[in-house]
């Protein structure tokens, strides 16, 4: 069978499987509907294999072929298939996606068992399964766009999973109409697209860009730039990302999947996709580069004020995404990508150790409130301080290597991209800080009340449902967290799925040390060999170099984190007293939302009272009344005249005929 | 001395004849006692030889004794719309209070006199025949209004008809001696030459002339500002009457406008047109307007009638063929779909105690189906509206305004088609629609004035019938409009 | 006598009738106006008649005097029914019918 | 064929009058369902190859004034005309379910409409359409008027349906003054024929055009109802029943957007051609100010009624955009938006049933015990903010990308309407289905009755998701040929095209006067040319 | 001499008509337009048409003014009150009236017809005696005088409808 055909069956087994479970929610029994839900993850992730199997089969610059089944739209010269795309970089993205989902359905399959959403949740996250690999694999702009909006409705739906959450809804809301905005920006970016070449498929678009665009020309500028719109909303990039902490408030395995993993991801993907376009734009790939940067900073400084343990790990998530849109942007695909992978690996299995200390928290989040899980729960600490050493980049972790190549590229390139390098280095310093902050707020110590029952009776702690984000009193049926919560101590899927990506955390990046193996870049790059800047290569000296630079920060920041939280735990109080303007800045999320709401939402609302209470009643009705109290008045005069005096009546008709015989005078010769 | 009498074509003059004599059997019927019953079916018998003797003469065109009328297509469509008006109007009469006041033999032969000057009218070719004939129309009209004569009602509409009637006919008269000054002629082929020859072509006096005489005409035909008296009259009059005065008089008198204007007057053309085309929109605006928030079904007819009036002096405006042939059939649907409305009326007034209040017909959809339809189809055709006679006539008449460069006065009638919606409708609401906030009034039983109560005048077949029969032809003319178009098309092509 | 004398004469009579309609209340009067109206016009007629030389215009002043009788009869009938009823001999006081 | 398309429905109508009570809605019903039969049947028997008409139809009617009864089928109508037989099966079922009083009266009154409404899509003669474009109003207002409810707070059924009828027929009828001049101006003394086809031939002058298509636009734009001629909707929604409102609002307004493509673009290309901008001023306030009102009403109704008002803001732009892509996009969008509306009101009555009120803010956790339903209503939400990946998605895309051809600022402008639709509609669902159950609320499964009425209508929704194609392929024809006259006409106008160096972005231009070269469309490049072929 | 008679008899119809529109008792009204319709004869007389005159005199002061005379009397003749309840009328009526007769007389005065001013062609004797004018009634326009004939009859009728005793029963 052919790659493409491979790819065909990665994409329809995840929508199977939804499906499947979304017709069959009553006859399915829940575990069954588990396993429905994870099986054709698993086999779609095997498809993938076989299609990278066959990928390398071929010879290196031969391996990107097109496959459509019908037209779906193509009329008046618009020429839209359902077409699908197939070359090292969707291969790998397959890879990735299905890899991850297979584990965090096995996580979930465990997780999720008493919630009353069972098949629902498994059956959305399937679709979202589905759509991400449509969005990778999808062969023309108007195929991505729609992979690209399924994702955020995936998104949409497994955020407001608990859907009778107040809080939970408002999140998905807000998540999906900022996804919107994104996919306005693809749609535009397709639109000019069409315009200038004619076509939305990928292969005769970027055969044809080169040609047609001349360098830095507004039109493919404009392109790039509508394309980042896109990227940006989903990467949660500034200023579009204020909808991914908030959408923290799904069910954890969707935050690890989804808010980590894949969906968040797609950005970096779009870029590298689309690299065609951002080299003949060199301007908005700096502009996508410089976003990259300042997102990782921001979202760095924001991760160290918060309290929330899901929300401080989201934010880390923002930052590092912004390492891979940096890296895409300055040319350093396989790198960006490579970080991609990793950042997949240890983020996901970081959540999932995350969920299950929230599990064993009755759903609390605040780390406040948290402490001596090491005690209570080795197997997760363990996992959990993996996930934190890897995501620090801390020395031979996967997150050291994938970083560091990028930096690495970044200062290749010389010139002012030397500087992104620096700053690239002064968030690894906060990643690390703000990483261990979490470690050594929650990990050692003595055990906080729940940990303490979780040791004693080897129960968890059952508190009342009660609502993290607001403290309001929930019950536990349907539209809520189910009654009993899961840990992976616990729950053998759960602890499978924690234990195979922490293994990938620790190990992945050994399939690229500089120097010493090679094998995803050179896989990857001759999907990127078009692009001048593949040229670009760090010497392996550079390398090693930023390698030790990367890994002195992180200890360094590791070792600041210890000094901050352990060793003398009254410092962070005094800091926020004497840095209150700054620390307010990162706890607010340097009012971002905010911002948002006074510059969009305030006002539309506002134009939405005006429209309503007044320009409706006053013009709108007032057409009408006007006319009705016109002619009224007209009708009550003729009703006046009409007095009932015949006399009246004989004055009208004399008026009349002397008017009459006055114009007939008139026209007289 | 030497006296020769005038050749008369008797088969052409034999519906006027026919009339006559039916008059007078029916007159003498009020004479011996036991023949009182009889009149109205004498009536009909009368006016059914009538027609049928039209309908005989139908497409031969002779002018008769010595040039006095014309008996020609144009005049035959016109007398048989009379004569169907007076038939409905006859079986409206059935029992009809004011009958028996004035004496049912009485009264139906001075139908009968009237419809005997409609049919003089609409031949009219002389200034002296017209005259007569407008009067032969209107005094037995006048008598006829007042013939309740128990209501202060009846009466008042009769003295208010006469008195104003009768000024209007004062100015007909002057208008035509300043014709007939001009001209030299009464007839009207003779003032066509009179004015052309005598090299008086938009002469004052003859212009003031065409003036007087179309306002008297315009009197006749209830256009504004000549209108006031209609609401009064309608309103006051017995309800049959008021249905055959709305019909059969329009009729005739824009049959003699149609033939004074575009045949005696033709070569003034000019100067009249754009008078007449005023004349109409004022009446559109005015009818329809008026007709908003009327209580009065009679009343809101009658303003209805003002605008409709309106649209159908377009027809003439235009002074083509395709105008006369547009005003003909409108005014055969107009027939139709008034009728429907007054054997409506007449049934409810005489079977409740509202009169012809609005609250008269409220509920009637449930209550009396039968009843409810034909009103419905009725003021729906009025309203305009497509699938009725109504929707065609307005087509027609646009058609013939657009083509005769009257345009903005299509537009006049399309928007006084809308606002007419509003009180159309409203009856309809009344029907079928809950009942909204329109006050009911007081019950008019207690009054001495009061018409005795028929609880079942609403099955009665004189009136159930001729309600569908007018109703069906107004969706049958609306869906198949052929039959009518050629007929008036015939009645059109008799002047030009 | 040129006739534009006696057409002017009839004109302002026909005016003279048309304001006594206008002002007067009587019925009976009115009548007596509308009169006028018709004699005026038949006035009219007559001298035209006489102006173009042939008598179609004494004819038809002859049929309007029978027009105008017949009017007068009817409205003297209405009079007298008004009168029966006990209804006030006073056009302004006949104003039930209006609006 | 297709005469027994139109008149079946009148037919059976008319018949039910002599059943029981009933049996009456069932009957009409099984007539709806018939109707739908045949029109599939055209559709199958279609060729969307052949140019011109199809399935024609053509009598004289009435000789006497050049009218003819002549219906035909060809691109333009031919999904419409389904669209209609489809949604008054549903709609009529859906009454039918349900008790009725004067149930009689009431289902003569749905049938008579459907025929008017199938006569508006089938009419060839200029005037049959202006005819049947009217009678379609007179149903309605005893639908309304009789069957509607009264509000304390407002106008009563009756009044609130008054104020419709007026309002619509203000248009209307002045569109028949429109109509008769085109046809009179056009036979120049000659036989007068309102035959669409023939006026198209040789559109009359500039000058009549001008005026005659404002008296057009009148009666189409109050029908969609377009921003500023609304007026009449709010009440009238309000009053509706909402079987009759979900196929009022499905079929009804389509008529108008439809009236454009097949009247105003061939028959008055030159003013369509000027007056341009204009309506795509209109379209744009209908779009923006629609959303806006939308996700600021608190009654259900409403907030379907002004959605509607900007997605045919939408419809309009797509015709206005004078290029084919644009107008393809229109019609597909025409059928969608009648798609995903029709259901929407079927899902307002159920959910009114189940919570007792119409209110926003009195609604809420109606999913909880019911996932058929609520995956039912998501759908439905998801096709009517045109989710990429449904259809109703192709349409805007479509409609979108001719505009941004041609006009590329209101094509900016219009894409911000798609991000408050995501909006408004998630609102409508979220406030309803989502939160916590609201007190008075009970949270039901649909019955099979109306899983019935609402499963195939949201199949048609999913199968024209996968196969959107299936529309366009028999659409494109007739559309480009229906735009072709406006295209020659706006090309005989200023030059579009400027050397590609000799202008900068739209996007960086300040606006006004200085912009209004922008306005004129972008350049193509050269291999745009090649490849649109 | 002709125009000494004409002047008189004007006088005498404009007086009896100014009195018909100014006297206050109806039957003062009657007797003023007895006056004007004698003078109006003589007018006829001036103008060749004797027969119509002759018919004047005894149609109208004959028949007409008796039962003007009878009705008056019958219904009595009280004088109606100064007072006019619709406002403006009072003032409106005579300007009306002027612009009536201005308007008429500008219409024959700026007549090109010439004949108006002269006093009509010579006319062959008999022009206007009761033989021409019933010849022409009996052949050109017996149909009118028939009509009107009939028109007379439901006058009759009318009046026995209205006035007759049966109103009241």
């Amino acid at each position: 069978m052919s790659a493409t055909t491979w790819a065909w069956l990665v994409l329809l087994l995840p929508l199977l499987g939804s499906i499947s479970i979304a017709l069959g929610f009553r006859a399915i029994p829940a575990r069954a509907a588990g396993i429905v839900g994870t099986a054709p993850i698993g086999l779609a992730f095997a498809c993938g294999v076989a299609m990278l199997a066959n990928l390398l089969g071929q010879d290196p610059d031969a391996r990107h072929h097109a496959s459509s089944l019908w037209d779906y739209a193509s009329v008046a010269g618009l020429d839209i298939k359902l077409g699908i795309y197939v070359d090292q970089l969707s291969t790998f993205m397959v890879l990735v996606v299905t890899g991850v989902s297979t584990l965090i359905h096995l996580y979930s399959f465990g997780y999720m068992q008493s919630d009353e959403g069972y098949h629902r949740f498994f059956s959305y996250l399937n679709f979202f399964v589905f759509s991400m690999l449509l969005l990778v694999l999808a062969g023309n702009f108007v195929l991505l766009i729609v992979g690209w909006a399924f994702v955020g409705f995936a998104s949409y739906a497994l955020i407001s999973f608990w859907y009778r959450r107040t809080t939970a809804t408002r999140a998905g809301m807000k998540a999906f109409v900022i996804n919107v905005v994104g996919d306005i920006g693809l749609v535009l970016a397709a639109f000019l697209i069409f315009r200038e070449l004619g076509t939305f498929d990928y292969g005769a678009v970027f055969a044809k860009a080169p040609e047609v665009f001349s360098t830095n020309e507004w039109t493919v500028t404009a392109i790039c730039l509508l394309l980042l719109v896109g990227a940006f909303a989903k990467s949660a990039q500034l200023p579009l990302h204020t909808w991914l902490p908030d959408a923290m408030e799904g069910p954890t395995p969707v935050s690890s999947l989804i808010h980590a993993a894949t969906m968040v991801t797609a950005g970096v993907y779009l870029i590298a996709r689309t690299h065609v376009l951002f080299v003949l734009a060199p301007t908005a790939a700096d502009i996508a580069a410089f976003t990259g940067l300042a997102t990782l900073l921001v979202a760095g400084t924001i991760a160290i004020a918060q309290t929330d343990l899901k929300r401080a790990i989201a934010y880390s998530t923002m930052s590092q995404i912004g390492y891979m849109v940096m890296g895409v942007s300055i040319g350093a695909y396989a790198q960006g990508l490579f970080h991609l992978m990793t950042h997949a690996f240890f983020k996901a299995l970081l959540f999932m150790a995350a969920g299950s200390i929230i599990s064993a928290m009755a759903n609390r989040q605040d780390i406040d409130r948290m402490s001596g899980f090491w005690k209570a729960m080795r197997f997760t600490s363990v996992l959990f301080l993996i996930g934190s050493l890897a995501l620090a980049a801390f020395p031979l972790t996967s997150g050291f290597f994938s970083k560091d190549s990028i930096l690495a590229f970044a200062e290749a390139r010389g010139g002012m991209y030397t500087w992104m390098a620096i700053g690239g280095y002064v968030g690894a310093f906060l990643t690390a800080i703000y990483t261990f902050r979490l470690v050594f707020r929650v990990l050692p110590g003595d055990p906080c009340p729940e940990a303490e029952h979780l040791i004693e009776s080897d129960e968890l702690y059952h508190g009342p449902p009660i609502n993290p984000a607001t403290e309001e009193e929930e019950d536990t049926e349907v539209g809520f967290p189910g009654a009993h919560h899961h840990i992976a101590e616990q729950s053998k899927p759960m602890a499978v799925a924690m234990a195979v990506l922490g293994f990938g955390a620790l190990f992945a990046g050994l399939i690229q040390i500089p120097g010493v193996t090679d094998v995803l870049f050179k896989f990857l790059d001759p999907a990127f060999a078009n692009s001048p800047l593949s040229e670009v290569h760090p010497s392996v000296g550079a390398e090693w170099r930023g390698l030790a630079i990367g890994g002195l920060i992180s200890i360094l920041g590791i070792a600041t984190a210890w000094l901050l939280w352990v060793r003398q735990p009254e410092l962070p109080a005094l800091f926020r007293e004497r840095l209150r303007p700054v620390y307010l800045l990162c706890l607010d999320k340097w009012y971002f939302d905010e911002g948002i709401d006074l510059l969009v939402v305030r006002p539309a609302l506002a134009i939405g009272r005006f429209a309503n209470r007044t320009f409706e009643r006053l013009v709108v009705d007032g057409l009408v009344i006007g006319t009705e109290d016109v002619v009224g008045g007209g009708g009550r005069l003729v009703r006046i005249v009409q007095s009932g005096y015949v006399r009246g009546y004989a004055l009208l008709l004399i008026v009349g005929f002397a008017g009459l015989a006055l114009y007939f005078l008139l026209s007289s010769s | 001395m030497n006296f020769h009498a005038p050749s008369i074509d008797y088969g052409a003059l034999s519906p006027v004849l026919a009339l006559t004599v039916g008059l007078c059997v029916v007159l003498l019927t009020a004479v011996f006692k036991p023949l009182r019953r009889t009149a109205p079916f004498l009536s009909l018998l009368t006016l059914g030889v009538t027609a049928g003797l039209l309908v005989w003469q139908w497409s031969d065109s002779t002018s008769l004794v010595s040039g006095a009328m014309r008996l020609d297509d144009l005049a035959i469509a016109i007398s048989l719309i009379a004569i169907l008006t007076a038939a409905f109007a006859v079986l409206f009469s059935i029992g009809e209070p004011a009958a028996e006041q004035a004496g049912s033999g009485e009264y139906h032969a001075l139908l009968l006199g009237s419809v005997l000057g409609m049919v003089l009218l609409a031949q009219a070719t002389n200034l002296v025949t017209f005259f007569v004939a407008i009067e032969t129309l209107s005094i037995p009209l006048y008598i006829l209004c007042a013939a309740n004569l128990r209501r202060e009602r009846s009466l008042e509409s009769g003295l208010k008809y006469l008195i104003v009637g009768s000024l209007g006919s004062a100015t007909l008269l002057y208008g035509m001696a300043l014709l007939y000054g001009g001209s030299g002629s009464t007839a009207f082929a003779g003032i066509a030459d009179g004015i052309s020859q005598k090299g008086v072509l938009g002469d004052p006096l003859v212009l003031v002339g065409i003036g007087l005489t179309a306002v008297g005409l315009a009197f006749k035909t209830s256009v504004a500002p000549f209108h006031q008296w209609t609401p009064d009259v309608y309103e006051g009059a017995p309800t049959p009457i008021t249905g055959f005065m709305a019909v059969a008089t329009k009729a005739a008198a824009f049959a003699v406008f149609v033939r004074f204007f575009d045949v005696a007057l033709a070569p003034q053309a000019s100067e009249w047109q754009p008078a007449l085309a005023v004349l109409a929109a004022i009446s559109i605006v005015v009818g329809n307007i008026g007709a908003l928030g009327q209580d009065s079904l009679k009343r809101l007819l009658g303003y209805s009638g003002i605008a409709q009036a309106g649209y159908i002096l377009g027809g003439l405006v235009v002074a083509s063929e395709a105008g006369v042939n547009a005003l003909i059939f409108y005014l055969a649907g107009y027939a139709f779909m008034n009728l429907a409305a007054f054997a409506v009326v007449v049934a409810r007034e005489r079977e409740t105690h509202y009169g012809d209040h609005i609250a008269a017909v409220r509920g009637l959809g449930a209550e009396r189906p039968w009843l409810a339809w034909p009103l419905t189809i009725s003021m729906l055709g009025l309203a305009g509206l497509p699938a009725t006679v109504g929707f065609i006539g307005k087509l027609y008449l646009i058609e013939a305004l657009i083509e005769g460069d009257y345009t903005w006065l299509a537009v006049f009638i399309a928007v006084g088609t809308m606002i007419s919606l509003a009180y159309y409708l409203r009856v309809v609401a009344a029907m079928w629609m809950r009942p909204d906030a329109d006050a009911v009034p007081a019950i008019a039983g207690a009054s001495p004035e009061a018409d005795p109560i028929d609880p079942d005048a609403g099955r009665r077949w004189y009136l159930v019938a001729p309600a569908l029969l007018a109703a069906a032809a107004t969706i049958f003319f609306g869906v198949i409009p052929q039959p009518l178009v050629e007929f008036a098309q015939h009645a059109g092509a008799a002047l030009f | 006598m040129n006739v534009e004398w006696y057409v002017v004469l009839s004109s302002l009579l026909f005016a003279v009738g048309a304001m006594g309609i206008l002002v007067r209340r009587s019925p009976i009067v009115i009548l007596l106006c509308l009169e006028l109206m018709l004699n005026a016009g038949n006035l009219a007629l007559v001298a035209f008649s006489r102006m173009v030389g042939n008598q179609q215009g004494q004819v038809f002043a002859i049929v309007v005097m029978v027009v105008a009788a017949c009017e007068v009869v009817v409205g003297l009938g209405l009079i007298v029914a008004l009168f029966r009823r006990k209804l006030p001999l006073d056009v302004d006081a006949l104003r039930e019918l209006r609006g | 064929m297709i005469n027994s398309l139109l008149w079946t429905p009148l037919a059976f109508g008319l018949a039910g009058l002599f059943l029981p009570r009933r049996l009456a809605g069932w009957w009409a019903t099984l007539g709806a369902a018939v109707a739908l039969a045949i029109a599939v049947a055209l559709l199958a028997g279609f060729d969307s190859g052949a140019p011109g008409l199809q399935d024609t139809v053509d009598v004289s009617w009435i000789p006497g004034l050049g009218v003819d009864y002549s219906l035909g089928l060809d691109g333009l109508n031919v999904f419409l005309v389904l669209l209609t037989a489809v949604l008054w099966t549903a709609g009529t079922a859906f009454a039918a379910f349900r008790e009725q009083e004067r149930p009689h009266l009431f289902f003569l009154m749905m049938l008579l409409g459907e025929t008017a409404t199938l006569g508006a899509f089938v009419a060839q003669d200029l005037l049959l359409f202006v005819l049947f474009f009217d009678l379609m109003l007179v149903p309605f207002y005893f639908l309304f008027g009789a069957w509607g409810s009264d509000r304390e707070d407002g106008p009563t059924a009756s009044a609130a349906t008054l104020k419709m009828i007026v309002y619509t027929l203000i248009g209307s009828l002045l569109m028949l003054v429109g109509a008769i001049a085109t046809a009179i101006i056009a036979a120049d003394g000659g036989h007068v024929t309102f035959s669409i086809a023939e006026l198209a031939k040789h559109p009359i002058g500039e000058g009549s055009q001008r005026w005659i298509f404002w008296f057009f636009a009148a009666a189409f734009l109050v029908k969609m109802p377009a921003f500023l001629l609304h007026g009449w909707m709010p009440d009238a929604y309000r009053a509706a029943p909402l079987p009759v409102l979900a196929v009022f609002s499905g079929v009804l307004a389509k008529v108008g957007a439809y009236g454009f493509l097949r009247v105003v673009l061939p028959v008055f290309p030159d003013a369509a051609v000027e007056f341009q901008e204009v309506i795509l001023v209109i379209a744009l306030a209908s779009i923006l100010y629609g959303s806006v009102m939308a996700f600021t009403q608190t009654n259900v109704r409403l907030v379907a009624g002004y959605s509607s008002v900007a997605q045919l803001g939408f419809i309009t732009a797509g015709i206005f955009a004078l290029s084919s892509d644009g107008a393809d996009g229109a019609v597909l969008q025409m059928v969608n938006h009648g798609l995903v509306v029709a259901p929407l009101f079927v899902i307002v009555a159920i959910l009114a049933e189940r919570s007792g009120t119409e209110d926003l803010r009195e609604m809420g956790g109606m999913g909880t015990r019911a996932p058929v339903l609520a995956a039912l209503f998501l759908i439905v939400t998801l096709a009517t903010l045109a989710m990429p990946g449904s259809a109703n998605f192709v349409g805007e895309f479509y409609i979108l990308n001719g505009l941004f051809d041609s006009k590329i600022v209101f094509a900016i402008v219009a894409i911000s309407g798609v991000a408050m639709a995501a909006y408004y509609a998630l609102r409508l669902y979220q406030r309803t289905m989502h939160n916590r159950v609201a007190s008075g609320v009970v949270s039901r499964e649909i019955g099979w009755r109306d899983g019935v009425v609402l499963v195939p209508l949201v199949l048609c929704i999913l199968g024209l998701a996968l196969y959107p194609q299936l529309i366009l392929k028999r659409t494109d024809g007739s559309v480009a040929r229906s735009v072709a006259a406006t295209v020659e006409a706006s090309s005989g106008g200023p030059p579009k095209t400027q050397a590609r160096t000799s202008w900068k972005s739209p996007l960086a231009c300040a606006g006004g006067d200085a912009c209004s070269v922008f306005w004129e469309a972008p350049p193509m490049s050269p291999s745009r040319n090649g490849s649109s072929q | 001499m002709e125009a000494v008679l004409f002047f008189a008899a004007a006088l005498g119809a404009l007086g009896g008509a100014i009195g018909v529109v100014a006297l206050r008792n109806p039957f003062y009204g009657v007797l003023a337009l007895i006056v004007h319709l004698f003078s109006l004869a003589v007018l006829f007389l001036l103008l060749e048409s004797a027969f119509v005159a002759a018919a004047q005199v005894v149609v109208y002061a004959g028949a007409v003014m008796v039962l003007y005379a009878f009705v008056v009397a019958y219904v009595g003749g009280e004088t109606e009150p100064a007072f006019d309840p619709i406002p403006g009328q009072r003032f409106l009526a005579p300007l009306l009236g002027a612009a009536l007769f201005v308007e008429l007389s500008i219409a024959v005065l700026g007549s090109s017809l010439t004949a108006l001013s002269t006093q009509g062609p010579e006319v062959q004797a008999g022009f206007g005696d009761p033989a021409g004018i019933g010849k022409l009634l009996l052949e050109r326009f017996l149909l009118p005088f028939e009509a009107s004939s009939i028109l007379l009859l439901l006058a009759a009728v009318g009046a026995v409808v209205l006035a007759g005793r049966r109103g009241e029963a």
